[in-house]
């Protein structure tokens, strides 16, 4: 298997950033990490995972849909789409991986989201398997191993080497264009890597937290659960594990006037907003009971239910560890459960 | 790079028919004349005035029209304000088609139809009803059951009477809510009303109305002895993207702009009562 | 303390004094606290919890329950105190409806200061004599207590019980702080620092809301940036324009009747210090129109609906600091 | 500080001004002809209390270099005490740009009689070209609303 | 869609010379919803109105835009146009290319391209204008007037004739004012007390008017046709309804030397006193300042002398409080205080005194009886040099800028009655220009040069310096033989400059009407409404308004009286629609809004609401009182949630007009 020594990463992301973008996941003043543009002497966090997840790459906040110019009664469509430059994330998680399985689900299905498929297109994934899961992380039970990432190429850390093993045609790119500064290394030391992490997988305390009672065919089960209310009292009716999920994808269409033009924009919105369904006679989710419902029936429910099982969720803990009253899917499931 | 549905295309209002003191008929044709898209029956399209707002419309002229679009209209918010204060020559723009449209060539084939339809809910079914006029060799008998709080508030008044009554093997029923001077015809709501006129079981039915009507509609069926497999209906939430992704219209695990608006009754009686 | 408050709840239940209890509820970790409403004792035994994560500050919840039939019993710590006493004077609770005791406050423990040490996989939190023993995946990790203290305790204004109906512990008194340094810091550099500062701070906004759903001062019926009518409504920061106007406006909406109660940096999901906004109008506000205290009492005038004839002019802002 | 007149640099200032006084005043100014640059464009409220820091943001988002306040002298309102409300709240939101690192000298509050169109003229000849020199307003603008 | 009418007026070339008005209509004729764009010569002229009424009818028109003068101007003729042709008048906006725009810009392209903005900014406006109807709030059939001098009870008096209830406040003891200090009046050299004291009898005798003597106004609240003022009536200890004005007390008073102000100090009085003989109301009047009773409770003579019972030592300041439909302002002048003007040594030496001094020491019931004499010696002045503008037209912060008008005419005066009486005195004026426009004004001057051989010097007194012999040195140049001259003068009269009355400042704080920096109130309009404030319903009278002669303020005080008449004349008066309005489904009911509303047109109330799941739900919410809110919009900015909105000048509204600024 293909290596390089830890403190060689600086020149493999040197070599990758002259040819495209890179991206890597960095350590802010914060203390946060974050997916950044890669500079020389910038150093791959030793956080777990970032705030936001990689999904930005791919469905970012918002995004130009297109522009119109309206004079009298003349309005002029103006298709603002151009043709992505290719680019690298690198250091993407397992669950983060998984993510853009479930985003290519919605946004690639039939009619294809050609702002999305575009820059998905041009992204090459570089994911990293993880060797400190946190107590927050729940990948393996939505099927996740985290030592074995997916992407485009799978990067695994032991010891002092970075392991790399290319799994499309565009990871294999990715290799390439570093191919010099690799080495052929011994996997066994990778494999004792993984094995120690398997033991830590294994004392997670999320380890348990099983999918077996969930799925399409609870639908009417869990909707009309008595649980509801307890759970959704004290939501703020923030988005916050809306925008932290790395597999949320709702989004709203606004315009916006220039003053020389409209621009119709989208950008995330969030189930949990108290305007998401409102219509002009009504709203069929007036209260935050049903809003919340929502969010988790949708992951755990209707997804699965139109996704051959998948479920929703990727199991990243963002939402365990960034929900400002601390409430969760976890929390919901285990409530669902205990009938 | 290919089109993407969230793109519209222009169209221009070529007439504009008032129907009723808040419900008005939009002609929107290609500018270069022609229609905007292709549609079936029932399906829908996202209308917008760029910076005003963008919202799902049914379509309500009839696929077999090969000249323009109609979409009718009634006022309730502040795009369909701006709509209703256009003129002549405005141009909007369009997209779609959106969602399913009825069976009009499966299921409902071949087969007698009843339609039941209550105030501005007679815009979808108009497009099946002309559809199926114009190609009534495919169908068996026709009977339209349309109400509205008043004679001025029944919607395509003019066609209903001039051309509907006028065909053979179309049956209209028109009822309006309260007694008015100039109405000699049915006067009581349309549950009643389908009650009264007892249609034979043996039509399929499409219904479409205030919520309210189609509760007591489908509760006065059941009693007359039809099944739920037989009733569709066409429903309406707010949407967005139009194509199932915005992720606010769903209803469970179906989402109204794509897996709807069509849905037959016994469907819809499987998915949770969130709408 | 916890037991009694416990055992204290469940009196107040049997006897009828109230009908709910709003306090927190112990989570699946040792830090993830929710807040919760209780309504019998065995809820109370099985789930209620106050220690060192019990930060959330539950008189928000307030507007809600103390409009609900019966009577709600509430646990206020003392900066909690200050946040009812300002909406019991903006009438957005029925405070007659609410029976509070105080409980005493922080410091309470964030636990993105423990995780921020690089420790992960914690499985427990405990306090020996303010040093932390962190039981984590990896082994036990220690720290400092006061290393992992909330920012918004760290600068805690006071320790007073603004209102209660009854105590349990000792009152405290009101505070000196040092809340204003960072403010201060601020105002010392240049303007294109202050920019430059504050642009890589709302840049990493994610306009999720949590800043606004969680204070207890924006309470409206409907917000202006979720009306559409407001002319101003948005939703995503679509530009660093919109970034800057929902944190101004947010912070002049709640200027004067801001507790500083720190729960929109507390909560915020990118760490965005948002308080200082609020500390800015604050230490404004207490400079050029005597110091005010938003919720120290429940009838005194914001001093944004007040003046004097004498108040100094705008130019002020001018006439000022650096450059 | 860098040295730079923007000599040709032609800022977009708003100037709110209160019905009773300032509005009156600039028209005295225009009865007397004095002149002040045609980049300030008035927008009449019924008192200065009337505007909203929305309005002021919102001039900035759209394009404006420089917005100023102008309303009766204090203790002249015509309703009483519009104007004390205003100088609080502009005091305080002057501030607050500050503090996020915004031009100061871009934003500014002149109470201005009716009777003091000289004044008025005066004022915003010197507004304008204080806001000249600071160039166009970049910290507080839309890009999306950037002229082509 | 809005179908909105653009109008451009040339103004004949006030606006055209420097406006391309053709391209201003045919560039906002491109504007979203505008149907109808046209310039014409003069938009406020009668064909120019029945073009904007034509177009109206003509093409269905929504909305209205005038390009035109200040809306200050001519908003309400326009308005009244499009009411007549069946428009909503509030759905006309005013784009003002006159006086901001035309008048004061040179280059065309510039000042095009600003007349187009702002006719596009109210464009943008008018969009959203709703049409509004005007209310309609009562009027108290009463009338107040601040002020008890001459102009006061003139006003006062006028009211009254008119049949309509009027009271008189006045801080003095008594009315009168100025006027009744003054000995002869210009250009007449009648005497001022022989006509004004029949009007003071007049006003105390009419049973319309009610004289609040030795009383302030403490409060003002309310707006036009209803206001509510609360009068402070200063205790004088003396019950005024007792008192005979017998004079008793006054002569048995053993505290006699009090400054008497009625004679600007010149001599003294009791204690306990009436003004002057013919006062009104003839009531006596104690100073607590010297009153030794009241200061140490040692005397009590006037009590025991009076035979009436009306001495009362503890009476109280009392407030009263009193409705009325309009104000008039007549709190008039006062000669500036000369502390300032050493070089006049007016406060080293007691022969250096002001013209309003020398009236007194002229006047019959003055300090001399009447006999001209200097103060220090009460000798016979036979040398006095008058020095004009002292304080007036002065550019310097000592003085006034202004002129103050009626000091060149009374020294005519005071200089021809001194020759006339004293023919062996000389008589010196040194004055900048003397200043005569007025009715047989001029003559009357001339006749002091020419009749009475009054020296009248151009130029400047420098320097007054008293010497030891009792004279005085007046040191002066004569500007037209171009020498230093110096004069051995017994007396020095200064015209010293006039300015309004130190209550006036307060009082516009309450009445909520403006003052020019001088403290003079600010007409509403200076050539078309010069007795109006611009506030409704307070009118001005006399010097308050600006420097005035008697027949002036006569005049003027008339005139305010005619104004008020037509108002209380009016059963009720149209309201300003442009008032707030909350929507109760935002308002949170924080109760923001009611502590910044000046006139308490807010109040809360408990409503009850549906919600869209059925249920209901209690809320307070704010509750405008239109009839009582003015439209300033102070609670629109302290609502946070955008609940509260000013009809007229909408949120919306004025971000229209914003983006359409900085587009």
């Amino acid at each position: 298997m293909l290596r390089i020594s830890a403190d060689k990463l600086d020149a493999l992301f040197g070599a990758v950033s002259a040819k495209q973008k890179l991206y890597i996941p960095a350590d802010r003043a914060d203390g946060e990490a974050a997916f950044t543009e890669y500079a020389p002497g910038m150093k791959l966090t030793s956080r777990l995972n970032t705030v936001r997840s990689a999904k930005d790459f791919f469905f970012p906040q918002t995004e130009n849909l297109v522009e119109f110019k309206l004079e009298g009664k003349k309005i002029e469509i103006n298709d603002i789409r151009e043709e992505c430059d290719d680019f690298v994330i690198f250091g993407v998680r397992a669950c983060d991986a998984r993510s853009f399985t479930i985003l290519d689900k919605v946004y690639l299905s039939d009619p294809v989201d050609t702002f999305y498929k575009n820059r998905r297109d041009h992204g090459t994934v570089v994911t990293l398997a993880c060797d400190r899961p946190a107590e927050t992380c729940f990948c393996q039970t939505f099927g996740i191993d985290p030592t074995a990432p997916e992407g485009d190429c799978s990067v695994w850390r032991a010891e002092e080497y970075y392991y790399f093993k290319a799994i499309t045609a565009k990871g294999q790119v990715f290799i390439d264009s570093a191919a010099s500064l690799l080495e052929e290394g011994n996997a066994a030391e990778l494999d004792s890597a993984v094995a120690k992490t398997k033991a830590v997988l294994e004392k997670l305390p999320l380890a348990n937290v099983s999918t077996k009672n969930f799925g399409g065919d609870k639908l009417n089960e869990y909707f009309n659960s008595d649980k509801w209310g307890e759970l959704s009292e004290s939501c703020l009716g923030c988005g916050t594990c809306t925008f932290v999920c790395p597999t949320c994808q709702c989004y709203d269409i606004r315009d916006f006037d220039t003053g020389n033009g409209i621009k119709r924009y989208r950008c995330w919105d969030s189930c949990m907003y108290s305007d998401f369904t409102k219509m002009a006679h009504g709203n069929p989710r007036l209260t935050q009971l049903e809003r919340f419902r929502q969010r988790f029936m949708h992951k755990l429910v209707y997804f699965p239910a139109n996704n051959n099982g998948e479920f929703g969720c990727v199991g990243c803990g963002r939402c365990l560890s960034k929900c400002p009253i601390s409430m969760n899917i976890v929390k919901v499931m285990k409530a669902l459960e205990d009938k | 790079m290919n089109n993407d549905t969230l793109i519209p295309y222009v169209g221009v209002v070529t007439d504009i028919r008032i129907d009723t003191p808040d419900v008005k008929t939009f002609r929107v044709e290609a500018p270069e004349g022609g229609k905007v898209f292709e549609h079936m029956p029932g399906q829908c399209a996202m209308l917008s005035i760029p910076g005003v707002g963008e919202a799902m419309f049914s379509i309500t002229s009839s696929p077999t029209n090969k000249d323009f679009m109609e979409f009718s209209i009634k006022k309730c918010g502040c795009l369909t304000e701006w709509l209703h204060a256009m003129e002549v020559g405005q141009m909007i723009t369009l997209r779609g088609p959106y969602g399913n449209a009825f069976p009009v060539e499966t299921e409902l084939k071949g087969k007698d139809l009843l339609f039941i339809a209550g105030g501005i809910g007679l815009a979808p079914l108009r497009s099946v009803i002309n559809y199926v006029r114009d190609k009534r060799e495919n169908y068996g008998k026709i009977q339209v059951i349309y109400g509205s709080r008043s004679k001025d508030d029944l919607v395509d008044y003019k066609e209903i009477i001039d051309d509907w009554m006028a065909d053979d093997g179309v049956e209209v029923d028109l009822t309006i809510d309260n007694a008015q001077e100039g109405w000699d015809g049915h006067v009581g709501f349309v549950p009643n009303y389908v009650k009264e006129l007892n249609p034979s079981t043996n039509k399929t039915v499409l219904v479409c109305g205030p919520p309210i009507m189609i509760k007591f509609t489908l509760a006065g069926l059941k009693d007359l002895g039809f099944t739920e497999t037989q009733v569709y209906t066409t429903m309406e939430l707010r949407m967005k993207c139009g194509v199932g992704k915005c992720g606010r219209c769903n209803i469970g695990n179906k989402y109204v702009c794509k897996d709807g608006p069509v849905f037959r009754f016994d469907q819809l009686g499987e998915l949770p009562d969130e709408y | 303390m916890q037991k009694a408050m416990i055992e204290r709840a469940k009196q107040l239940l049997a006897d009828g004094t109230v009908k709910r209890v709003i306090g927190w509820k112990r989570g699946e970790f040792a830090y993830d606290i929710t807040p919760a409403v209780f309504e019998t004792a065995e809820e109370l035994d099985r789930d209620f919890v106050f220690d060192d994560f019990t930060a959330a500050n539950v008189s928000k919840y307030l507007v809600k329950e103390s409009r609900k039939e019966g009577r709600v019993l509430a646990f206020l710590k003392p900066c909690d105190t200050y946040s009812l006493n300002q909406l019991t004077k903006e009438h957005r609770v029925d405070r007659g409806n609410i029976y509070v005791i105080g409980v005493p406050g922080g410091p309470k423990l964030d636990i993105e200061k423990i995780k921020g040490k690089g420790i992960t996989g914690i499985l427990g939190v405990k306090n020996e004599n303010y040093t932390l023993k962190i039981d984590t995946l990896y082994g036990e990790e220690t720290m400092p207590f006061y290393e992992a203290v909330l920012d918004k305790c760290a600068s805690c204004k006071s320790k007073k019980h603004v209102t209660y109906d009854e105590l349990m512990g000792d009152d405290g008194d009101i505070l000196e702080s040092n809340r204003f340094d960072m403010v201060e810091k601020l105002e010392n550099m240049t303007s294109q620092e202050r920019y430059d500062f504050w642009r890589s701070e709302l840049s990493k906004c994610i306009r999720c809301n949590a800043c606004r759903n969680v204070c207890p001062a924006c309470t409206c019926e409907n917000c202006v940036f979720d009306n559409p009518k407001s002319g101003v409504s948005n939703k995503a920061a679509a530009d660093s324009f919109e970034e800057n106007m929902f944190h101004i406006i947010r912070a002049f909406h709640v200027a004067g009747r801001c507790t500083d109660c720190g729960e929109c940096s507390r909560v915020c999901p990118q760490h965005i210090p948002l308080h200082l906004l609020n500390r800015k109008f604050i230490k404004d506000i207490n400079a050029l129109y005597g110091e005010y205290q938003a919720g120290a009492d429940t009838e005194s005038r914001a001093p944004l609906n007040n003046y004097t004839a004498d108040d100094c002019e705008a130019s002020i802002v001018h006439e000022r600091g650096v450059e | 500080m860098q040295v730079n007149d923007n000599k040709d640099f032609q800022p977009l200032i708003v100037a709110f001004c209160c019905n009773w006084c300032s509005y009156a005043g600039a028209d005295l100014s225009g009865t007397n002809r004095l002149n002040y640059p045609t980049n300030v464009k008035i927008i009449r409220v019924p008192c200065s209390c009337r505007v909203n820091p929305m309005f002021i943001l919102r001039a900035f988002q759209r394009g404006a270099d420089g917005v100023i306040l102008c309303g009766c002298h204090p203790g002249d309102c015509h309703y009483t005490s519009g104007n004390y409300f205003t100088r609080r709240r502009m005091t305080l939101l002057f501030s607050m740009l500050d503090f996020l690192g915004i031009e100061r000298d871009r934003t500014r509050v002149e109470w201005v009689s009716a009777a003091e169109g000289a004044k008025f003229a005066a004022t915003m000849n010197e507004f304008t070209e204080a806001v000249r020199k600071l160039g166009p307003n970049r910290r507080l603008e839309d890009l999306r609303c950037r002229k082509q | 869609m809005q179908r909105i009418g653009v109008f451009v007026c040339h103004c004949g070339t006030n606006i055209a010379a420097t406006v391309d008005v053709k391209t201003v209509a045919e560039t906002l004729g491109h504007e979203p919803g505008v149907v109808i764009s046209q310039d014409y010569q003069y938009m406020c002229s009668e064909s120019g109105q029945n073009l904007v009424k034509n177009a109206i009818k003509e093409h269905n028109l929504t909305g209205v835009v005038i390009c035109s003068c200040s809306p200050r101007m001519h908003e309400n003729t326009f308005r009244k146009a499009a009411a007549a042709a069946g428009l909503n008048p509030y759905l006309v906006e005013i784009a003002n290319i006159r006086e901001q725009c035309s008048w004061i810009h040179k280059d065309i392209a510039t000042a095009t391209e600003k007349a187009i903005i702002l006719g596009r900014a109210a464009v943008a406006k008018v969009h959203l204008n709703a049409p509004l109807t005007a209310g309609e709030s009562p009027v108290v059939k009463r009338a107040l007037v601040i002020g008890g001098g001459i102009a006061g009870i003139q006003t006062a008096l006028d009211i009254a004739e008119a049949g309509f209830d009027v009271d008189i406040v006045e801080k003095n003891p008594t009315i009168g004012g100025k006027m009744a200090q003054i000995d002869k009046t210009f250009p007449t050299l009648d005497c001022a007390a022989c006509i004004l004291t029949p009007k003071m009898v007049e006003a105390s005798q009419n049973e319309h008017i009610t004289i609040h003597s030795f009383s302030e106004v403490a409060e003002v609240k309310g707006f036009v046709g209803n206001f509510q003022v609360k009068i402070k009536k200063k205790a004088r200890f003396v019950d005024e309804t007792k008192c005979t004005g017998c004079g008793l007390c006054t002569e048995k008073c053993p505290m006699k030397k009090v400054p008497n102000e009625f004679n600007m100090g010149l001599d003294n009085r009791t204690a306990i006193y009436i003004p002057f003989a013919q006062a009104v109301p003839k009531v006596a009047t104690i100073d607590p300042n010297y009153c030794m009773m009241l200061k140490n409770g040692k005397c009590g003579v006037c009590s025991k002398v009076c035979s009436v019972g009306a001495i009362d030592y503890k009476q109280q300041d009392r407030f009263i409080e009193e409705k009325y439909g309009a104000i008039v302002v007549a709190t008039g002048f006062n000669p500036i205080k000369l502390d300032k003007y050493d070089e006049f040594a007016y406060n080293q030496c007691p022969d250096v005194v002001t013209s309003l001094e020398l009236e007194r020491l002229m006047n019959a019931a003055g300090p001399n009886g009447g006999t001209l004499l200097r103060p220090s010696d009460k000798t016979h002045p036979h040398t006095i040099v008058f020095v004009q503008c002292v304080g007036s037209r002065c550019d310097d912060s000592k003085g006034k800028p202004y002129c103050s008008k009626i000091c060149c005419m009374y020294t005519a005066k005071h200089a021809m009655l001194i020759r006339e009486k004293y023919p062996d005195t000389e008589v010196y004026v040194f004055y900048i220009d003397v200043r005569t426009p007025g009715k047989n004004f001029d003559e009357f001057y001339r006749r002091a040069v020419e009749q009475y051989n009054v020296h009248y010097i151009k130029g400047m007194v420098g320097k007054v310096t008293p010497k030891s012999d009792g004279k005085i040195d007046v040191q002066a140049s004569d500007l037209l033989a171009n020498e230093q001259l110096h004069i051995n003068a017994d007396m020095v009269v200064l015209a010293a400059a006039i300015e309004p009355d130190k209550t006036a400042r307060p009082l516009a704080t309450m009445l909520t009407t403006q003052m020019d920096t001088n403290d003079f109130f600010t007409e509403a309009h200076p050539k078309l409404r010069p007795v109006e404030s611009a506030t409704a319903g307070i009118f001005l009278s006399g010097a308050c308004q600006g420097p005035k002669d008697i027949p002036e303020t006569v005049a003027q005080a008339s005139a305010a009286a005619a104004k008020a008449i037509g108002l209380l004349c009016k059963n009720s008066i149209t309201c300003n629609p442009c008032v707030a309005h909350s929507d109760e489904l935002m308002c949170n009911g924080c109760s923001s809004c009611e502590k910044v509303c000046p006139y308490g047109a807010i109040t809360y109330i408990d409503k009850e609401f549906r919600m869209p799941d059925r249920t209901t739900k209690v809320r307070r919410v704010a509750s405008v009182n239109p009839a009582v809110c003015q439209g300033c919009g102070a609670c629109t900015v302290a609502c946070p949630s955008g609940a509260m909105d000013l009809n007229g000048f909408s949120n919306s509204q004025i971000m229209a007009e914003v983006d359409a600024i900085c587009k």
